[in-house]
């Protein structure tokens, strides 16, 4: 089962191996009240402590694939179903010290039965999570 | 007694959905409602949409059996503007509405309610939505399937979107296609949460139709020949019974009056807080039948 | 899975054929935090919108068993499991009107590992519930 | 890096667990902390408690293997007033703590920790216990489980119930019988919630013991050498990671200089609001490693 909110306090984590970190990820549930074809979503800010991590640069994991941007913007065929978490990778070396952090997520969901100019819906929610292992 | 059948759609309890319900609670959850229909989103409550293992088949049908609760209708979409860069063909459209079709027969449900992209801040359905039913009205003939897209605020009843929709059935005459209704419509009275937020002056000044857009319940009447299935959707009953939103006295004299003996399917939509929409669910269900039960004593107008 | 709370907000329901109800049910899930062998359960005393319907008449169905309070407090083998809803089973001829009552269960725990004179643990919680069915 | 064992028991999440997850959520949210060790109420996490079926142990081992995690120890009750008219013999006693036993070690438990009945408002064990146990110690020894009762808020480290347990050591020679210390005796500050109730004035009174019997830390080291487990116990962690119950530095402090080598297994005990043990859990992981390098790197006296 996922937590009822966006951003999941397990899967809060570092990436890359001990000692040479490469980034960080952040486990969400679909920003989404269906499942979505992936190409439906244009990506995720993700900001800590106030650090902004720009969605053109963050990758999307999902079951055993990891998308970039550019492929997810692309990708009609894959699907993020409703009881699957996603994981949010993002490039920061060193990774994120462990302790309590403030995460920002800022989803950007495309809907097509909203008007093409609003059709980006942004999907936004923060709260503090603890990352375990530096 | 009464010829409403009562049914309450997946949809009501989202965001609980996964994270502290199962599938399985959501068929119990509905079918302690007295209510013998459940309703779901297609690219939602079925695991591996669009194409489910054998095994959630055999899951899907030992829980429509076990709970008795008949499938009625599955909600899909249509990703017009399936990337940045270009939107579906005719073609594509049609074949997923084709696939959505087949899907939902698959499982049992006699109705599908594709939401079509848009193109424009009225909410006029991209022109290629008739096509794209043009094209399955053989097949979903064929399955015994009634494609109905939904009637649902900021839309009004009177209204050129629904106009067209009334349109192509007169003109192709299909019995395959019709008009669901989101009672959202009848909403007079404003919200006060928009999923788990609390609605604040700016959200009422970008989206008015958080304020209810209020068409009158009688306007039913005029369009009732052509409603397939209701979308009982609400979003707030309080500890007396009274809903805080939408009308139901009106509403459900209009829908009785009318003759309509299909569906109303619980759709709740409000504060998203954890379980309270079992409870919510619940409430609706006794507010409707009791209304029901007046009307049929001649207690309502 | 179960509610949160103690009382589910469904399985709050008339028992009997309709038209002739004999009485309703409220659905809990174990008033404890493990699974415990039934003769530790005392009973539940019932109140519904103020009317009280004392412990030592009520019945409680887990599974497909019934148990009345002499059997409940003999049954030293059947166990209610964590994972595991059970049913507080009251009689009242005519069973419950439908709509929004306030239930109140006061379930009625031993612990062998409370002093002997306060062993007895009351455990009281209160809702407002919704019985749909007449 | 590290002599301490860190493990989780899944009674941090109590009313979480079963609501809004799983068993196989436990171990995720577990070994995302870090943690190597998971520890369970046999009566509790074990579904068909005391024999669990051939498909569940399957499910268990799986979920050992698949996250990696190394069961600890597993809690069990002697329900010593089994019924409001008899207490269990001697013999059953026995038969329930050899069940017990038999249970865990199939599950690959090293620890079990059984809670007997007690007599007084001490907390004096029922004098049976004894009997229990020493019946129990070539089976714990064939098995290679270590039976250890908790010390446990409000009985201090020095008192007679500690002290009849060492007794029994020191008389049997066992190396199957020892103490775990739950770190709530070292609570030096009131708790705010108990459950999912916030404590008044009356239930303080009533139980002074929720303001904290805070033995000294130092108390530790004397008795060291009995310690098979701890459970760390702990009620809330803020936002700057202090806890505000358990004075973590001096404790962690005494632990580690009496060259306790075993599992520190997290039990959270604090507000029961819905995933909030999730954090809880992590925070204190996270707080415990970080003295623990503190004293390696001389940081902690
Ligand atoms: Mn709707
Ligand atoms: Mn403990």
């Amino acid at each position: 089962m996922l937590e009822h909110q966006l951003i999941q306090s397990t899967g809060f984590r570092n990436i890359g191996p001990v000692g040479a970190r490469t980034g960080f990820a952040v486990r969400i549930r679909i920003p989404n009240y269906h499942g979505t074809r992936l190409s439906q979503l244009d990506g995720f800010t993700v900001t800590v402590d106030g650090e902004v991590f720009p969605f053109e640069h963050n990758r999307l994991g999902i079951r055993d694939e990891v998308y970039t941007l550019a492929e997810l913007r692309e990708e009609t065929s894959a699907r993020w179903g409703l009881l699957e978490w996603g994981e949010i990778l993002v490039d920061k070396p060193g990774g994120l010290a462990a302790g309590i952090h403030k995460v920002e997520v800022l989803a950007r969901i495309r809907y097509s039965y909203f008007p093409p100019d609003v059709h980006v819906f942004p999907m936004h929610e923060a709260r503090l999570a603890t990352l375990c292992m530096a | 007694m009464g010829s409403l059948k009562y049914g309450v759609s997946v949809y009501s309890y989202v965001n609980d959905f996964g994270s502290v319900m199962t599938l399985e609670d959501a068929f119990d959850h509905i079918a302690d409602t007295g209510a013998t229909g459940i309703e779901i989103l297609g690219e939602g409550q079925v695991e591996g949409y669009p194409e489910p293992s054998a095994a959630w088949l055999d899951t899907w049908f030992g829980l429509v059996d076990r709970y008795k609760l008949e499938p009625t209708n599955m909600c899909s979409w249509i990703d017009t503007r399936v990337t940045l860069t270009r939107n579906l063909t005719v073609e594509e459209g049609a074949a997923d509405l084709a696939q959505d079709l087949r899907l939902a027969h698959r499982l049992g449900f006699k109705f599908l309610r594709p939401k079509f992209g848009v193109t424009s801040h009225e909410l006029d359905p991209d022109p290629q939505w008739e096509a794209y039913v043009e094209r399955n009205l053989d097949l979903a003939h064929q399955l015994g399937v009634v494609i109905c897209p939904e009637i649902h605020a900021p839309t009004p009843i009177k209204h050129r979107v629904t106009d067209a929709y009334i349109a192509f059935i007169e003109r192709t005459g299909t019995k395959n296609f019709g008009l669901m209704i989101d009672t959202g419509i009848f909403q007079d009275r404003p919200l006060t949460h928009w999923g788990s937020h609390q609605i604040n002056d700016e959200m009422r000044q970008h989206m008015a139709f958080l304020n209810g857009i209020a068409v009158p319940p009688e306007q039913f009447l005029e369009i009732a020949q052509y409603v397939v299935f209701i979308q009982a959707k609400f979003h707030d009953i309080d500890d007396s019974l009274e809903d805080l939103n939408i009308p139901w006295r009106p509403v459900m004299s209009a829908i009785l009056r009318s003759g309509y003996s299909g569906w109303l399917s619980s759709e709740y939509e409000g504060l998203r807080s954890p379980w309270r929409a079992i409870d919510q669910v619940r409430r609706q269900q006794v507010l409707l039948r009791k209304l029901e039960a007046e009307y049929e004593a001649g207690l309502l107008a």
